[in-house]
């Protein structure tokens, strides 16, 4: 068996719109993680100033003397999901 | 009963196509040996291969496709009754299915079919792969996108030579250059290619210091390859952390497909650069992804029985793979010139080759051509940006492939 | 073509909910980053909430509900025939069951609602745990039943809030403050509460060090916290053998429900203490425990798709989660000041709060409140004593409730 | 939907029951567990008359000096666990 | 209530015959930490009859026998219309097959049952195997197949007794002195005697240092004990890496049903002394095998119910095996003997009884035999020839019998 | 019941057959492998004339020096496919 490139078939399973579509995609979101990434130390260098230095693993720390902040990161987070829960009951 | 037995042996029931496919096992082995081709998959492979192709008894088969499962007869499941000893140790009759048992094989093969042993193995590659050249060049991470077009280029081709769409987008694949990325996809397009389609990844990715310094040569002007690139900036530990995670979003919510293999490894990335996790990453970078290497190697190999794996497709199969690797190269090449026409410092185009991915056999043949011109031209780290973010690029091909494709 | 692929990626189909689950995986990984609260559940769960999350294309599902299986329409199993090539490489039509394949995170999901994950990481905690101080001051293990409490108070609560017992059960073990117990109970009474009673269990044991604090030093005097406790005795090598079989047969022989999570424990136990298995016991508590921990992590938190999570009962749950924490610690501690009416050698109040497991971080958490009073108080080693065996006493718990709430 | 404490559901469901037995069930199973590991290092000593000590560089030290306080604590607990036996029984 | 949870536990329900096998249990568990015989698959094999000897819950069993599966009545497929979220989060009822989910212990038992676990072993068998001593003195191979005459005589024997010849095959494997090779062959010929068979095989591997002294001293003379053999020459990197490829394709175009086992085994071997995927032989020979291990040690173990276990059959399996052992052994030995009325060098036939496999046990007999006679004879090194090849030759037989015994 | 060795049944399922078969075909298998592991050394030896040394895997290594070897290895493995699909048609 001969082989034979039949261009009419690429055509009529739309391969040429697969392929377009399908590089256009890839450059897509690869470029939005180039520029994510390029935008990133600018963005952490803001919110160094707002917020401190990642914590240290290593780094002896006082368990609870931050014990506020996940009070009001579950306090955050149980609102939500109460939000979302009422929002939910008034669409039905 | 003697002769009875010698009917049985391999020798008996061997093809020529059997012997041939132990050859090919043979030559796998040893590449992998001899040349030192990617041997974490050439060796399972290759002795995988020799292993699929010894003919094996009927009724006692070893094959990968010995899969076993229920027994149905004129449309109608078979039901069985059978002793039982129950939890109190009486004998009790119960009615249940009646069913064939696999052979381990195929047992094993299930991580190959299902598509699970590839993610696992994306897990370990995102412990051990360090993103840091990346994020500090974040434009290199466009060649990853360019030399997608050999996948895409593959598809019209295999498409002209009369492959179904599904096998088309399976086969394209192959120029991503990532073998867990082509059998998880064509695990969910092309079941019954997925042999053919890892075999020749594999092989090709095994074949890059063969087949890419010729067109990295052909596409490029001395002046070109003498490009010496600035030398990364240091990333933060939090660029780090957060980098997988965003990515992570970012590449999912526009091509969902590629959920699963992408988010196996941004978290194993995760693991890695979390700090915390230290020795789930290291399990993961070893045990972990050393295993399901073994498994997926051998019975991927297996299952290149000479009876399903001889024929015309597979040669076709082969073709298309080089090429699409060809063009793979050439479009990160060409791609990395284009760029230059826009850019203050210029990009040594030869880095371009390393987006096909292959992680980290194109990336050293960057470093050694540009070795070959000038001594001093160290481009292996510049060539890993590219080098990992095609890893990215071919998932996410993987991924709009399967979305478009699947009935 | 591209906008029909547009509108099947996440941004198109993404809900609040699934927003909110995403920012709250974020937490997840961040707590165990920045405040190492847990990093080796935290960080699985938490990328596995945001994985679970990104809206899938429907009939290329990679949610771990997508489990596939055979086809029924109409009460009957549908078959279907199909070409496979035999042993011998012939073309062959058979009949066979129509099947659906699953997910990827389907299938390592069986691992969770089959229990099966959770005796593996048991296996892997007993090879790691040393019973020395336990075994040297036996009257602190009854510490460890008195946390318990929280268990059965949290089941009456669930059972007035309208919850099934059987659903009643799963929530209370909650308060048994050990992650793979609670989901070796919910996967066997309260399957589809797997995810909501698993993130509660670690989100507490994570928060151990800002619930137990206030509760300890509101219910101990000064005096109390100030008490010093005798440094424990040695223990021989053949107290640390027997005991593992000894508290096995002790504890299976009355409550057979804790069977496997138990016999697991104290397999990886005698696999550890007998000397003569040494490796074994090391591949327990590193590679097998550190695969079973990512694969479960990951797919607990992927458990949690909005449309199955963010409903009124998770809220019930986590609320319920946090008085039943609140009452274990407060059981235990209560309990050691009653033993003291008896003891002559007084046990100093704060290690009762231990008994609630949550190993090692409860046992901390004593150390560095005993040292905020008296900065030479070590406290550490004792609170080990009730911390393992709250383990034990949890996993008894749930054998109980298992055998008592099981249809 | 408000919160609502249905305790009628609790006493219907024999939520008290369960309760106290699963508590009893533990005390028992761990008291058990605390008197066979006070009584261990004993027996171990009066067979280590019988049988040659394993090859072990620890040896065996004294039992604990509060071993008394254990049994007291364990009567106690089984003294429990009787009285509710009984009571189940007079139910039936 | 609580009468009623009396009623459920292991007190209530214990037998006999439970608490004769949880004795024998704990004599394995003591014998492998007290005699250091076989330790690695005692302890697990010891805690697996004690954890499958506790009496369990119906409706909540955790024997292995507990396999769950498709409901079926009348001889018809049961099937039920439940509730589930699709991918878009929108409940649907969806019909499927009614279905009970298996126990834990179920579920691991799966790789024994399968066949599963015993290749997995081989492969890191043959990543821990040096072959070297048996490539530098090919006839003591010979001696590895004699000893498999055990095997076939105890298969006679098993006739004689009334067993079938599918079982008399598998019981007569024991005589192979090779854990994983019985458990294979009785996985495919008589899955019903895999837990007596194993046992048999496990004791009597761990009694080989009592078995074959008596048999050893009794069939050789002094002087035939105090012949000592000259050293191995070195053997090339090229010869053991060309070894393990050969010799799979000798063995299995042979005998194809020894396809699984010899694969793996050789497969392991070829990692090793590939010298490029030392990272695949070290995960095989650490991780891998000991996971393994520790499942089909443990459910191995657990499948001894008294109420399965505790028959005539498993008597007379224990029986035959000794016979097995004893056979092989004077096999190895006379056929040692044999070789000498034609060989210039002779061999100390003593290495004859290492020819029954039971790596490295049997090799150490040998060593300590010779040197009771003559303190400076080394046959260490020289048994391990005939004791790997043992090895090979069970599996082979094993091969024989499956091809020959499966209907 | 007593121990019965029924050495009629041993006969009558062509158990004596099984075992010498059995024995034979491990006894040939073995003697085979013995065989060519003696020739082993011999061959190789006479192989080296023709053959380098193997690769060691830590030495630097030209990467696209030897680059011919393959092309011919891949053109080998692409006629053998081809002549064997030829074959393959022909049959048909
Ligand atoms: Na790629
Ligand atoms: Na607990
Ligand atoms: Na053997």
């Amino acid at each position: 068996m001969p082989l034979v490139l039949d261009l009419h078939r690429v055509l009529e399973h739309d391969g040429l719109e697969i392929a377009v579509t399908g590089m256009l995609i890839v450059f897509a979101v690869l470029a939005l993680v180039s520029g994510f990434i390029a935008l990133l130390p600018r963005a952490l260098a803001r919110l160094e100033a707002v917020l401190p230095a990642p914590h240290d693993a290593h780094a002896p720390r006082p368990p609870s003397a931050a014990a506020g902040d996940e009070v009001e990161l579950l306090a955050a987070v149980a609102f939500c999901l109460h939000l979302e829960i009422e929002r939910g009951r008034r669409e039905h | 009963m003697l002769t009875d037995f010698l009917e049985t042996t391999g020798f008996a029931q061997m093809t020529a196509g059997n012997a041939v496919m132990i050859c090919i096992g043979l030559v796998f082995v040893g590449l992998a040996i001899v040349k030192d081709y990617e041997p974490l998959l050439l060796v399972p492979i290759g002795m995988g291969i020799v292993i699929g192709n010894i003919p094996s008894i009927a009724g006692m088969s070893s094959s990968v496709y010995s899969q076993g499962g229920i027994v149905v007869e004129d449309g109608r499941v078979q039901t069985e009754t059978a002793t039982v000893i129950d939890a109190e140790g009486r004998e009790r009759e119960v009615e249940r299915v009646r069913w064939v048992p696999g052979s381990v094989l195929a047992y094993l093969y299930f991580g190959v079919t299902q598509g699970i042993f590839p993610p696992l193995i994306f897990l370990g590659i995102g412990a051990m792969t360090d993103f840091s050249t990346m994020l500090s060049n974040p434009r290199l991470v466009l060649l990853g996108a360019a030399a997608q077009v050999g996948i895409f280029l593959t598809l019209i081709g295999a498409l002209a030579l009369g492959f179904t769409p599904a096998e088309a987008g399976a086969i394209g694949i192959i120029g991503g250059a990532d073998g867990p990325t082509a059998i998880f996809l064509s695990s969910k397009l092309a079941p019954h290619l997925i042999g053919a389609i890892a075999i020749a990844a594999y092989s090709y990715m095994a074949l890059v210091p063969v087949i890419q310094p010729p067109i990295m040569r052909l596409l490029t002007t001395r002046e070109e390859r003498l490009i010496h690139m600035a030398p990364p900036r240091e990333v933060s530990k939090r660029e780090r952390i957060i980098f997988p995670i965003a990515a992570f979003l970012i590449c999912t919510l526009i091509a969902p497909g590629a959920i699963v293999l992408l988010g196996m490894l941004f978290f194993g990335n995760l693991l890695k650069e979390s700090g915390v996790t230290e020795r789930l990453a290291r399990t993961s970078r070893t045990a972990l992804i050393d295993i399901v290497t073994i498994l997926l190697g051998l019975t991927v190999g297996a299952s290149t029985q000479a009876q399903t794996f001889l024929r015309r497709e597979s040669l076709l199969i082969f073709g298309l793979g080089a090429v699409s690797f060809a063009v793979a190269t050439a479009g990160g090449v060409l791609f990395a010139k284009f760029m230059n026409l826009f850019l203050r410092e210029k990009i040594n185009p030869l880095i371009g080759a390393a987006g096909v991915s292959a992680v980290p056999d194109s990336a050293r043949v960057v470093q050694m051509i540009g070795q070959q011109e000038d001594p001093h031209n160290f481009l292996l780290m510049h060539a890993m940006a590219p080098n990992v973010s095609g890893v990215i690029g071919s998932a996410v091909a993987a991924g709009v492939l399967w979305s478009v494709l699947v009935h």
